[in-house]
């Protein structure tokens, strides 16, 4: 299994993993069946995502892409985090081997869930 | 970082190297053919008789009784699809495991796509299969009965006298893949009583691309490859000499030696086990602790997942392998851990640390230090752990 | 007499060095299976994918159309039954010729005994498939088209791309069994436009045990070895990586360097001709002497058996071989021989001399020097030669 | 193919071979299809195997086999000469491999053809 530099890197020294307590949103996906789950906390103030956190069962690229979406959000308006795709997600890690997009993917709905999660909660 | 400790020697082995001495003339000096009609054919010929002998005395077979694959792969295939040819006039009806190795299994998704039947006998909880399920499983169209020795994952060794005795009883061929018993454990075909029985090169520090299947004297199979009547028209291909002789080595050195790496290894695995269990919450030992080859040992880290073990232990310098399904590509986690009834996330989680030869008590220390805490930052970063 | 003088690089070759140096550091330092995880796995596979280049390249494919298997023997068999067994809902008719190789002709023969009718189509008295006769042959059940690029007994090199267009032209599948031809001559799969075509490692100065199956792209055939799901499904078994990495290192040596071979031996092997027909009288040349591998000589020596000759020669050091049934041990002599129209006796006096990279001048003219004295000797013993 | 030293003396060094002109008898065995054709010739004298020879068409074993036939016959009584089996033609040459047998079976049966072919003529 053939990973990139940025992937080993966020995976092994991500710090953006942990759980943020007072969450205003929060997105749980995937299934351990297939190998991953990604719980996606974010923090939101003033139209932003202030603070943001993962949780992770999963694979290396599971790993990897939940810490990369964490970077890719934080500090970002919470449209505009909406709008990160997965591909996004994968090529800002220097791409993913092909059986692994499927993680990019869980990354990508993770932060959606979190995101919707907290619109519902302040419609 | 280099892989320096290896822990993988259930997936492949390094030959050793008295097998690359052995095999080293055969590549420029003595390259003939052995069916060629010169002076040097014959002693390549010959070379290829000897390793044929070697073979047989690991495994208490007649020299003719060898018959020379490319592989542990092909031995499985031509074991399996050989005598379902063979027989199929005869009854349609295959029993095998849910535990088997793929060149099995997928043989026989194979033949039930082209009228066999098969029957995926279960295991319980330490992988055995339950000879009275065999029992009841026989019918008048049961030609084959293929149970593995040693599980590759797990270590589990199968009751294979008992199942045979099953099979005679009621006039059954038995195929056994021995891929991870042989060499490792005494597998004695007379004792056993098998009527085919597979074993492979690279498992046993020779090359990779050869493999045996041992067939009784008196077994008839229909050959997968047809050709120049090599292999007394079971197995055709221009011999791989340099494999067989080096196989052949390696086989001599498995029987003389197999004794002393048990001594060696089996202390050290227990210690891995020991100092696992004692220094990780939730672990669990995946097979069964007895009847288990003594350098195998698996087990299910819970909360975690393999793949992401596999890669921090990688980084630095171990090798290991994992059930899940992460580091295979597939979608499903091992079918063998699924098998004796653990949930998808224990398989995902799972971890086959198997020895070697070359592992030294360094290695063994170097990993008990290093996985508690690979095991404890990736738990950090679970949500099942943390929110458990 | 050490065999000294080899004159047999169609039966099998020598390793190159090249070879043997490449693949050398995949017995004990990178032994690992390129399917697992951590790096060193890694490596092997990167190793495996640059030796499928390397064989790509060779004859003009994509790598992703490169099947590894076990040697020239199991190519033809995945090719043929893997064919045979795909299509087999669409038609049970398959052409082949009465000059293949074993390989291909059992494996025609054992499908005929499982439901498919094979035809054997006759060649003239050089060896050669009338394309007319394929055109002829072909019927609405037939599936697949098989016959050899180039003779291993006489070298005659078959139209192959003017039968693939009949084939196509009905849309039939082609496959030719380019054993003898790859890697002495420019095979290019684009260009012939086969679906299906076959090589060997050994043949080419790469290690035994290892075969390629080129597939095109668009062709789906049924696997035989059926397991972990190796070459995307196609063959399974733990990769035989140095064999796989000597044998892309034979590939790239054969393609940089076989136009120069072939100056250098094709002056050799007319010289031989030559000085044979002139020295020694009644002498037949088997095949044609146009279209044919640069490196071959078939011929027959009239009044005299075949392994007579060898074992005189074999006693001075020569290594050829003959189509004689006495040196292989069979009943009737080589079928390729009788198929070309040569009487039996005519089939028991043949000599097969095939020249390689390492001969010299030197070895040619020691051959032409030896040669007359061993047939007058078996001549004089004749009793057809003497009482003619 | 491994033949016995002896087998390989016969083959190469047999001065055995030859024509008989005036041969009293003459056996000629074997087919040329199978690439084995043995001549015996013999010339009888007082009962006795006088001088024999042959002329063969085939392989190492077929010459070798002649070459001892011819060296157990000489000299010996002709219904001596007419139980020499084909065994111990294989046997005085240290044998034979398997599927060279039929070798020796031709030696013994161009001995007995080359005595029944003197006995006719001599009725
Ligand atoms: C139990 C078992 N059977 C069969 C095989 C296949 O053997 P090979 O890799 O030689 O094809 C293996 C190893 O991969 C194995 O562990
Ligand atoms: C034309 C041809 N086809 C097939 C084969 C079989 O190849 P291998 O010896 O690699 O099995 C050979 C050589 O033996 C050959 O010459």
């Amino acid at each position: 299994m053939m990973y990139t530099k940025k992937v080993m890197e966020h995976f092994q020294n991500s710090q953006n993993y942990g759980k943020i307590e007072d969450a205003d949103g929060i997105g749980k996906v995937g299934n351990s069946r297939c190998g991953d789950v990604m719980w996606i906390y974010i923090k939101v103030k003033d139209g932003k995502i202030a603070d943001a956190k993962y949780e992770t069962f999963g694979c290396v690229a599971a790993i990897a892409t939940s810490s990369m979406a964490i970077d890719m959000i934080k500090g970002k308006p919470v449209d505009q985090a909406l709008s990160i795709t997965n591909k996004a997600v994968a090529e800002a890690l220097d791409g993913l081997p092909p059986e692994k997009m499927h993680c990019s993917v869980l990354a990508e709905e993770g932060i959606k869930s979190a995101i919707e999660d907290y619109q519902q909660k302040n419609k | 970082m280099e892989t320096k400790y290896y822990f993988d020697y259930n997936a492949t082995t390094p030959t050793d190297p008295r097998v690359v001495e052995e095999m080293n003339k055969f590549f420029i000096e003595n390259f003939h053919n052995p069916s060629s009609f010169y002076r040097k054919a014959g002693e390549a010929n010959f070379a290829v008789q000897k390793a044929r002998e070697r073979l047989a005395e690991l495994i208490n077979a007649g020299s003719s009784e060898i018959i020379f694959t490319s592989g542990g792969t092909e031995s499985d295939n031509l074991a399996v699809q050989g005598t379902a040819y063979k027989l199929k006039e005869k009854g349609n009806h295959i029993i095998t495991s849910r535990i088997e190795h793929p060149a099995v299994l997928k043989t026989c998704k194979h033949l039930e796509k082209n009228g066999f039947q098969v029957t995926y006998l279960p295991v319980d909880r330490y992988g055995f299969v339950d000879p009275e399920d065999l029992k009841k499983n026989i019918t008048d169209a049961t030609i084959l009965v293929s149970i593995m020795h040693a599980n590759n994952e797990t270590g589990t060794l199968q009751p294979i006298k008992e199942l045979v005795k099953i099979a005679h009883h009621k006039g059954i061929y038995f195929h056994t893949d021995a891929v991870q018993s042989t060499g490792k454990i005494p597998v004695d075909v007379r004792d056993l009583d098998v009527d085919l029985l597979s074993f492979s090169s690279h498992k046993i520090y020779g090359p990779k691309g050869m493999g045996v299947l041992y067939k009784k004297k008196t077994i008839k199979i229909t050959p997968l490859l047809f050709g120049g009547g090599h292999e007394k028209g079971l197995r055709a291909g221009t011999e791989n000499v340099h494999g067989i002789v080096g196989m052949g080595k390696a086989a001599e050195i498995a029987r003389l030696e197999m004794a002393e790496e048990k001594k060696k290894l089996r202390p050290l695995r227990d210690r891995l086990q020991k100092e696992i269990l004692e220094k990780i919450p939730e672990v669990i030992i995946n097979g069964d602790t007895g009847k288990r080859l003594f350098n195998t040992l698996n087990l299910s880290v819970k909360y975690i997942e393999g793949e992401a073990m596999l890669a921090m232990l990688d980084q630095q310098g171990f090798a290991l392998s994992s059930g899940s399904a992460c580091s295979s590509g597939s979608l499903d986690p091992s079918h063998v851990l699924l098998a004796i009834g653990l949930k998808h996330e224990e398989a995902h989680g799972s971890l086959r640390i198997s020895l070697g030869k070359y592992n030294s008590r360094e290695d063994v220390e170097k990993l008990i230090e290093v996985l508690p805490a690979v095991v404890e930052r990736l738990r950090n970063v679970s949500p099942f752990w943390q929110n458990k």
